[in-house]
């Protein structure tokens, strides 16, 4: 478990360097972010003393250094655009993104899993043929368009063609509460209004690859000696499904699951973008846009970290849910 | 602890005949797989994590020579490292100690061509009749193969000469052109050994070559194993569990326990008379047809773990004579009759 | 336990049929059997020939595209065939009992041994968890293994192969079934562990009285275990009867042919009789007799297909010209 | 009437309202806070705290102070908080756009009484006045810490020390997400119709109109001009709109030889010659454009800054596209197969900017001049333009001062950074009657004297195609029905100027 | 009972039937019995078609500038071109280019960027996997840290970083996605392949004494191809995606050559203003493509596993 642990450090580290090396560099080649964050008028003499304030003066490998020395005591800077800890502006935003992706994550279990283990139990019925049919088209329509013609559906189209449809808001946030000084916008009506197309957008996406991921495992766990073995006990149906099958596909639903939520996070950019979702994926996008590299190389930092963890978090949860998987052995 | 390996004389102390030229000859082969532990292990072991390398010790310090034409059958439970020997004879692992020749020549002072020469000269019959062909070459690909990039043959005649092997085995050389999935586990077996012929060995090793065989199919190709001794002279090294198959073929039989070989002997007089109480023990065991109705106290407990033998004679924990110096001390194998190995302290009664 | 002159199990006319996207695969093809209370009896035959399918079958566990298509299974002269799947299930596990090849695959293995144990009893009866926890040790002893108390509580990859069958063997006593089909259970397993099994089955069949069925492809494990045996080939019984009898006067001429092609000591070196050819595809089976195009007593008559014919006394074989 | 919601296409950086020179801070930094100088919505200036000043002398102005004001806290508001805020200016860290270039030409402030102050200047500065329009005053006793500029930024950002004497009060900010205003009831001014404001980032235009469509928002600024007709036609909507002081422009290289871009000329810069600038022009479709791509909210150019702004002169037709002539100047020039140019242009910089350089790369090709677009993010173009990668490029400039002086020093001069000439001139367009126009235009404090100096020197350089305007972006904003709002030609978006219709 | 159907069997005779039955027959066969499998395919082979074959198919070549009228833009489906000699069955875009063609084209390079990058890196991904499996040791441990790396990062921001850092085109475009996606198929070759190495023909041809070179691609690769080529379907529609999201973002390809995601990017924008036909139909047309691919790997998903040979 120790050993387990400091690999994935280890390997979170490495990737830090590695992206922030390539993002700071990279983004020295792309442009000067003065040009962005100056205006028009600012005299040459405003310029250069905007450079020298932002330490863009120096070599970029400078740069580099100096930013790692700070980063090591957990400092990344201040956003160029913002004037705020680049840290503190993700987490600001981070909330938003993390209550999306769970609530996405969450419905896509939800709907999933029952659905996958209908289909893999009765491959052959209609109704499993229809499932599948409709995940695959879950998982082949890219996210962006999905989400356009879901605010095109139930922002615009429905409302204007059924009288008293109710228009589903396609931007924001909607109101927030504040828990434990986070910002939650899932604790009110008009934030779960909010948060119904974008999750829903990222939850087709996931639900789908749920669905097929849960027949797949069910399909395969069916045919087991073991539960075979399980009917010849007397077992009733319900027992041997949802014990038997159900604790054999928990293993790798969970730890997909897990992971996915990675993916989720990750692609919530796009879902942001579109829904105007006030969250860290747009946050990067404003950011590479605007060469605000203080808040990206932050952002990837804490990417990093939270994949990191989350793989750990899942391995962890692999092992207790399987007894057969010792961590310290695993050569992963 | 230490077994007595040191004093133990290297050389079976009795002279076969059959040992005037030995085609294979194995001196204090050892195998140790080892897992090692990496960076993150060692860093971890800083906090107390108390990780180690993990080593099996597949096959130990064996000696072992086999003639020219002899068929030495080797036996034991599973796991106990007959498949690793026959791959270290077969050249397809290499010894993490100890000495193998080929026809009086041993491995590092041999020529590359004599490398070659050991390397196509011994070959190795597979268990898993699926497995062992590769499912996307043509079974006259499959045979053909290794002849042609070893030159033995033209690539113009090669169809000829598997067409000719083919016969060899029993099989119609009309099917060349077909994939192993066409086949029968029996037929594919027979496709294995063509492919083994075809580089034209000397020696074969034969791991478990029938074990996935229905009955029927297993008399047709034990038949062919016969057969094919007598028309080439072929020598074999055949690894099973299945006594009755060994006995049936052997000339002579080595008995393995926990990677060590316990008891060697002429067929024969080992299912004679067998002299180590783990050999006897398997004999007891084995079911057969004329048999009915045993009544016998099998023998105790399982096989105990490569990676944490017992110490001392590795048998003592199941074996009913076991006394105190056989917890303590590894007995050495040594002659006890003419032509007969044993490993067991009650020898020296 | 019943009188001896009902069977504990009957199959007549047995008919299990996969239909398959290539066709139709006849696995159990007509098959007559029975055992009574406290008998061994060896079901054999090479790979492919039915004998699972049977298995399966008695207690209603084919899966689609699979079927039984004809004859009866009779308990106690109760037809399993057309029994309601909630009787069946009531039977399984506590009347009729199962154990199977692969014991790395009979155990569930992300489950805990008492909780696959206990399950199993408490699919049966309304007791309570103390009750059914010494149930499952009483049960665990009895197959001896060794601590049962502190071993319930492990996960199946925690044991080693022969104690995992023990397992899956225990948990078949547990209901004290009348009848227990065992799937070549140990096929798997070395020689030695082999053999305390194989003894220790033997021992509580005849404590108990429990019926057996035997399935092998092995005659020798069946040698010493089975008072009868019966010889599946391609889906149909071809022999029957008692276990001397079979071995030492086969009149099949495929029991005869297989009983040949088993090295046997006193022959070292010679050649083995073989049976030329190999098993049919159950897809394309030859007409009338199966064995036929192998047969090398094989008259015109083996065009139709012959019944399984008392020969001798509790000796039946299904050939038109047996071997004398 | 009591909420508003607003959706922004561009969230504020920063609440400091002296971090980050930039329209979308600016706006909302003029809800919370107010400078000596407001413009009207066609850019004139008014007394805002100041209700009067005048020059001295050449190099001094004096600012008369509004009486009777209070800070949101209730603090009053004296000439201590103009030396505070002024002062203040130069001392934000890191500001990527500093406040200085506003500040800059003072040397000294002195203060006459609490309610008069005079900024004293190095050189004259006559537009002092319009500079004090960027200053918004802050106030002393509130924005006071112990870092050298008082509150920082992040403190700003927090709320803390944002006390203005605007006609709104700070509520609370979640950065993307929402920004509340309420309104402050002790303003000296017209109070604002709402008691509280919202605003809200949808950066996404689609989604902003879907937004306002939806009801999510009140109203909202930029919307995309494709939607802009079927909005005009829309019954719940109302539009306003206002010619912005933004003019998009083509750029010419005219320094460089050979320069990138231009291939098949053996190396000559045919930029270099004013008949191909002239044909350049003249295949442009201004008309096309504007219509087609622009939806009709633009306005064809034919200077750099729309006509009653100071300094712009009455009588300026828009090129009429003639592509025969363009061709025969091409043919005149020594090009009568044209040659190929390639043309830059940010992509979402400015409204529609790549779609409009792709239909003047058709137009242009039309007529011989084969063109190929290069469309980048806008952080990439510039770094681009900045090194003169382009032989021509399209970008927009937008006069903040809203006079003419402010493109002309910015495009057309020659490049001169000590002088601060020519900054974006990237084109590297260089005529010394331009240059000499324009520089003593800068020294005359007499309004009437610079005005026509600005006058001819951008007649100058319309003349000899040193630069090729193409339009002037129209403001648009589009509001729920009932909402009235005037059109700014800075294109700020002011919730306090949002009115209930009547 | 008698068997009518049943048929005699010649002793000794393979089990199956006629003459010689390649390995891609018998794939042809099982993949024909799937008709969802065989739909998706005919989606495939027709959206390829129209991309390929667009230049000579295409009513308009969008791509060249000086061809398009501007006012002849954002026209709905149906209408006839202004100069009268083409009518625009699926209108025209803001820039006036003919929907139709400017779908073929953009399929083109939807297509070009997910087969391209695909291919490419499946290849760099089958050398790093095979050697690192078939070498182990050191060279494995390094490989595999560095596709580790690679993958404990989503596809998405990786592709954004890249793309933010090279700057827009389809070649960047490419470089991005095969960045993204060699790892993938590195690991999964290298996991077939430790499976593979452990089976008992890669053994015999060592015995065999054949020069590694030919056991690692003559009998190691095409073993592991099918999990590669089940990965590589998928992994093209996922690149197909991937380049339309990246498009969409304003990321990818120029404005000038817009593919699929850059159209219905462009689409976007005049969705609300009742411009279904510019966000719609290309939007149909790359989901089309999706579902086609999709529905081929899947089921060649179903026929290439291991578990399901039969
Ligand atoms: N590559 C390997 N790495 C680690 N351990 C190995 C390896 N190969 C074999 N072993 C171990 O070496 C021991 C001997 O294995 P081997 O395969 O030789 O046994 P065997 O006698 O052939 O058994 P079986 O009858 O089951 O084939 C076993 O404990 C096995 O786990
Ligand atoms: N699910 C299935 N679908 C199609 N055919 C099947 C299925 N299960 C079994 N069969 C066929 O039924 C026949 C009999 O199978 P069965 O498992 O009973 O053989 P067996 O005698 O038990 O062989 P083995 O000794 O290999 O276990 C075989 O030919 C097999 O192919
Ligand atoms: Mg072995
Ligand atoms: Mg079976």
């Amino acid at each position: 478990m120790l050993v387990f642990i400091i690999r994935r450090l280890m390997q979170a580290v490495v990737v830090m360097v590695v992206m922030s090396a390539l993002v700071f560099g990279g983004i020295y080649l792309v442009g000067n972010p003065v040009t962005m964050l100056i205006s028009d008028q600012a005299s040459e003499a405003e310029r250069l003393a905007v450079i020298r304030d932002l330490g863009l003066d120096q070599p970029v490998w400078q740069q580099y250094l100096t930013f790692v020395g700070k980063a090591v005591v957990g400092e990344f800077g201040k956003s160029f655009r913002a004037g705020e800890p680049a840290m503190q502006l993700i987490f600001q935003h981070m909330p938003a993104t993390i209550e999306l992706a769970l609530v996405a994550m969450l419905l896509a279990v939800l709907v999933g899993v029952p659905l996958g283990m209908y289909a893999g139990l009765r491959p052959d019925s209609l109704r499993a043929r229809g499932i599948m049919t409709v995940s695959i088209l879950g998982f082949s329509l890219p996210t962006f368009w999905v989400g356009l013609m879901l605010i095109m559906l139930f922002a615009v189209a429905l409302p204007e063609w059924i009288p008293g449809w109710p228009r589903l808001p396609s931007s924001g946030r909607g109101p927030t509460v504040d828990i434990l000084g986070l910002k939650l916008s899932i604790f009110t009506a008009q934030g779960w209004l909010h948060l119904l197309l974008p999750a829903a957008t990222l939850a087709l996406a996931k639900g789908a690859l749920i669905i097929r991921l849960t027949r797949a495992a069910t399909r395969e766990v069916l045919p087991m000696d073991y539960v075979k073995f399980a009917r010849a006990k007397g077992l009733s149906e319900r027992r041997i499904v949802g014990v038997h099958v159900l604790k054999n596909i928990a293993i790798p639903i969970a730890t997909v699951t897990g992971l996915e939520l990675g993916q989720v996070i990750a692609f919530a950019v796009v879902t942001e973008t579109i829904f105007s979702w006030p969250g860290m994926g747009k946050l990067l996008i404003d950011s590479i846009l605007l060469l605000d590299r203080p808040v990206v190389v932050a952002y990837l930092v804490v990417i990093v970290f939270f994949l990191v963890m989350l793989n750990l978090v899942v391995d962890i949860l692999y092992s207790v849910l399987d007894p057969r998987v010792r961590l310290e052995a695993q050569g992963r | 602890m230490e077994g007595s390996g040191s004093v133990e004389p290297r050389r079976p102390a009795w002279p076969d005949p059959l040992m005037a030229s030995p085609i294979v000859d194995l001196t204090g082969i050892t195998k140790r797989f080892t897992q090692r532990v990496d960076l993150a292990g060692r860093i971890a072991n800083v906090f107390g994590a108390g990780l180690h390398e993990t080593v099996v010790q597949a096959v130990s310090d064996i000696d072992l020579a086999i003639g020219e034409g002899e068929v030495v059958g080797l036996v034991g439970e599973s796991g106990c490292g007959k498949s690793t020997l026959g791959r270290m004879v077969a050249g397809i692992l290499e010894p993490s100690d100890g000495a193998i020749r080929y026809r009086g020549v041993a491995l590092e002072a041999m020529t590359s061509a004599q490398k070659r020469a050991w390397a196509l000269g011994v070959q190795m019959i597979f268990q898993d009749p699926f497995a062992s062909l590769n499912p996307r070459l043509r079974v006259g690909e499959t045979i053909g193969e290794a002849p042609v990039v070893h030159g033995l043959v033209d690539k113009g005649q090669a169809a000829d000469y598997v067409a000719e092997l083919m016969r060899r085995v029993g099989l119609d050389p009309a099917y060349a052109r077909r994939y192993p999935h066409q086949f029968s586990g029996g037929q594919r077996q027979r496709i294995g050994i063509a492919r083994a012929l075809a580089v034209k060995p000397a020696f074969l090793v034969c791991d478990e070559a029938t074990a996935a065989l229905d009955v029927s199919i297993q008399a047709q190709v034990l038949n062919l194993f016969m057969e094919l001794r007598q028309s080439l002279g072929l020598t074999y090294l055949f690894v099973s569990h299945n006594l009755a198959v060994v006995e049936h073929l052997s000339d002579r039989v080595a008995i393995m326990y926990l990677g060590r070989i316990v008891e060697i002997a002429p067929t024969e007089a080992l299912f004679d008379a067998p002299n180590h109480p783990y050999t006897q023990a398997l004999l007891s065991e084995v079911p057969k047809l004329e048999a009915r109705r045993r009544a016998y106290r099998p023998i105790e407990g399982e096989l105990p773990s490569p990676i944490d033998p017992p110490p001392g004679c590795a048998f003592h924990p199941r074996c009913p004579h076991a006394g105190a110096r056989c917890r303590t001390e590894r007995p050495a194998l040594r002659a006890i009759a003419p032509g007969r190995l044993s490993a067991c302290h009650l020898n020296d009664g | 336990m019943s009188d001896a002159a009902s069977p504990t199990l009957e199959l007549a006319d047995l008919k299990t049929h996969f239909f398959t996207r290539d066709g139709v695969v006849r696995s159990v093809d007509g098959v007559d059997l029975q055992v009574g209370a406290g008998e061994v009896l060896g079901l054999v035959g090479e790979s492919g020939s039915g004998k699972s399918v049977t298995g399966f079958s008695i207690l209603g566990l084919i899966d689609p595209p699979g079927r039984i298509v004809g004859g009866q299974v009779l308990y106690r002269g109760e037809d399993l065939v057309q029994a309601s799947s909630a009787r069946l299930r009531a039977l399984r596990g506590r009347n009729i009992a199962m154990v199977f090849q692969d014991p790395m695959m009979t155990l569930n293995p992300v489950l805990r041994v008492d909780t696959q144990m206990i399950e199993a009893i408490r699919a049966h009866e309304a007791v309570d968890d103390a009750t059914a926890r010494r149930r499952a040790v009483a049960a665990l002893t009895q197959v001896g293994i060794p601590s049962p108390e502190a071993r319930l509580r492990s996960y199946p990859h925690q044991f080693s192969g022969g104690m995992r069958q023990r397992v899956a063997i225990a948990i078949a006593l547990l209901n004290k079934p009348d009848l227990i089909i065992a799937d070549e259970p140990t096929t798997a397993l070395d020689v030695t562990i082999q053999g305390q099994i194989l003894f220790e089955m033997r021992k509580l069949c005849q404590e108990t009285g429990t019926a057996l069925i035997w399935i092998t492809h092995d005659l020798a494990v069946v040698a010493g275990l089975a008072d009868r045996i019966a010889v599946m080939y391609a889906g149909r019984v071809v022999e029957h009867g008692a276990t001397a009898e079979i071995l030492e006067r086969p009149r099949h001429p495929y029991t005869h042919g297989l009983i040949g092609s088993v090295p046997t000591r006193g022959h070292r070196g010679q050649a083995l009789f073989q049976i030329p050819g190999m098993a049919p595809s159950p897809l394309r089976l030859p007409q009338g007799c199966a064995f036929q195009p192998r047969c090398t007593r094989a008259v015109a008559a083996c065009a139709a297909m012959p019944d399984l014919q008392e020969i001798a006394p509790a000796h039946q074989a299904r050939c038109w010209n047996p071997v004398p | 009437a009591q909420e508003l919601k607003v959706g922004l296409s561009t969230e504020p950086s920063s609440l400091d309202p002296q971090y980050h020179n930039l329209s979308p801070n600016n706006q909302i930094a003029l809800h919370l806070f107010e400078a000596l100088v407001a413009q009207d919505p066609a850019q004139n200036l008014q007394p805002a705290l100041a209700v009067s000043w005048k020059a001295i002398d050449d190099t001094t102005w004096e600012f008369k102070l509004r009486e009777g004001v209070t800070f949101h806290d209730g603090s009053p508001f004296t000439a201590e908080d103009v030396v505070f805020t002024i002062d203040r200016a130069a001392k934000v860290p890191n500001a990527p756009s500093p406040f200085t270039q506003f500040t800059k030409q003072i040397v000294g402030i002195d203060v006459v009484d609490p309610m008069t102050v005079r900024l004293r200047t190095a050189a004259p500065a006559p537009l002092l006045p319009v500079d004090m329009t960027g200053i918004r005053i802050m106030s002393k006793k509130a924005a006071s810490g112990p870092a050298p500029e008082g509150k920082t930024t992040e403190q700003l950002n927090r709320g803390e020390g944002l006390v203005g004497t605007g006609p709104f009060k700070f509520v609370e900010w979640s950065r993307g997400n929402q920004l509340v205003l309420e309104r402050n009831d002790a303003y000296w001014g017209p109070k604002p119709a709402w008691k509280k404001v919202i605003f809200r980032p949808l950066p996404n235009a689609a989604t902003r109109v879907a937004g306002l469509l939806s009801g999510d928002v009140d109203f909202i600024e930029n919307p995309p001009t494709v939607d802009l007709p079927k909005l005009a036609s829309n019954e719940r909507v109302t539009l306003a709109r206002a010619l912005s002081n933004r003019v998009i422009y083509i750029h010419l290289d005219q320094f460089a030889e050979p320069t990138p871009g231009i291939p098949d000329t053996n190396g000559k810069n045919p930029l270099k010659d004013k008949n191909v600038r002239h044909a350049l022009s003249l295949a442009l479709d201004r008309t096309a454009i504007v219509q087609r791509i622009m939806e009709g909210f633009a306005v064809p150019a034919a200077d750099l800054l729309p006509s009653p702004m100071f300094g712009t002169r009455k009588d300026t037709p828009v090129e009429k596209v003639d592509v025969a002539r363009a061709k025969k100047l091409l043919a005149d020039a020594g090009y009568p197969n044209g040659f190929s140019i390639t043309l830059g242009t940010p992509n979402g910089r400015y409204i529609n900017d790549a779609k409009v350089a792709e239909t003047i790369a058709a137009l242009w090709t039309r007529a011989g001049v084969k063109t190929q677009i290069e469309a980048s993010a806008p952080p990439v173009f510039f770094k681009n333009r900045d090194e003169h990668k382009y032989s021509a490029y399209l970008a927009g400039w937008g006069a903040t001062t809203g006079e003419m002086s402010d493109p002309l020093r910015a495009l057309v001069a020659t490049p001169n950074r000590e002088r601060g000439m020519g900054g974006t001139n990237k084109g590297r367009y260089s005529n010394p009657a331009v240059d000499a126009k324009l520089v003593e235009a800068m020294r005359t404090v007499d309004d009437e004297k610079r005005r026509t100096l600005l006058q001819e020197a951008s007649k100058l350089a319309m003349d000899d195609y040193g630069i090729l305007p193409l339009h002037f972006e129209v403001s648009v904003w589009a509001m729920k029905k009932g909402l009235t709002y005037t059109g700014r030609a800075d294109q700020y978006t002011l919730a306090y100027l949002v009115a209930p219709a009547q | 009972m008698t068997d009518a159907a049943a048929d005699n069997m010649p002793p000794g005779a393979g089990r199956a039937a006629p003459a010689v039955e390649t390995p891609w027959r018998r794939f042809m066969a099982d993949f024909c019995a799937n008709r969802l499998a065989l739909f998706g395919l005919v989606l495939v082979i027709v959206v390829a078609a129209a991309a390929l074959l667009a230049p000579w198919l295409a009513p308009q070549n969008p791509y060249d500038i000086a061809k398009l009228d501007i006012f002849d833009s954002k026209m709905p489906p149906g209408s006839a071109s202004s100069d009268g000699t083409l009518t625009y069955w699926l209108g025209t875009d803001g820039q006036a280019r003919d929907m139709l063609s400017a779908m073929m084209y953009g399929m083109r390079v939807s297509l070009l960027v997910g087969a391209v990058s695909v291919v490419v890196a499946l290849a760099i991904g089958t050398v790093v996997g095979l050697t690192a499996a078939f070498f182990g040791g050191r060279v494995d441990a390094f490989l595999m840290r560095c596709v580790d790396i690679q993958l404990s990062f989503p596809a998405i921001l990786v592709a954004l970083i890249l793309l933010a850092v090279l700057g827009q085109g389809v070649d960047k475009v490419l470089y991005a996605l095969i960045a993204v996606q060699w790892a993938y198929f590195a690991r999964a070759a290298r996991a077939a392949a430790l499976v593979e190495r452990e089976k008992e023909y890669v053994e015999a041809a060592r015995c065999l004494a054949l020069p590694r070179r030919r056991i690692l691609w003559r009998h190691l690769l095409p073993n592991c191809l099918p999990p590669l080529i089940v990965i590589a379907t998928v992994e093209v529609a996922h690149a197909i995606a991937l380049e339309a999201t990246l498009s969409f973002l304003g990321l990818g390809v120029p404005v000038t050559e817009p593919s699929l995601g850059k159209l219905i990017a462009n689409g976007f924008e005049f969705l609300m203003a009742g411009k279904y036909w510019i966000a719609l139909f290309p939007g149909l047309a790359l989901a089309m493509a999706l579902i086609g691919i999709n529905l081929v790997g899947d089921h060649l998903r179903d026929i290439l596993n291991p578990r399901n040979a039969r």
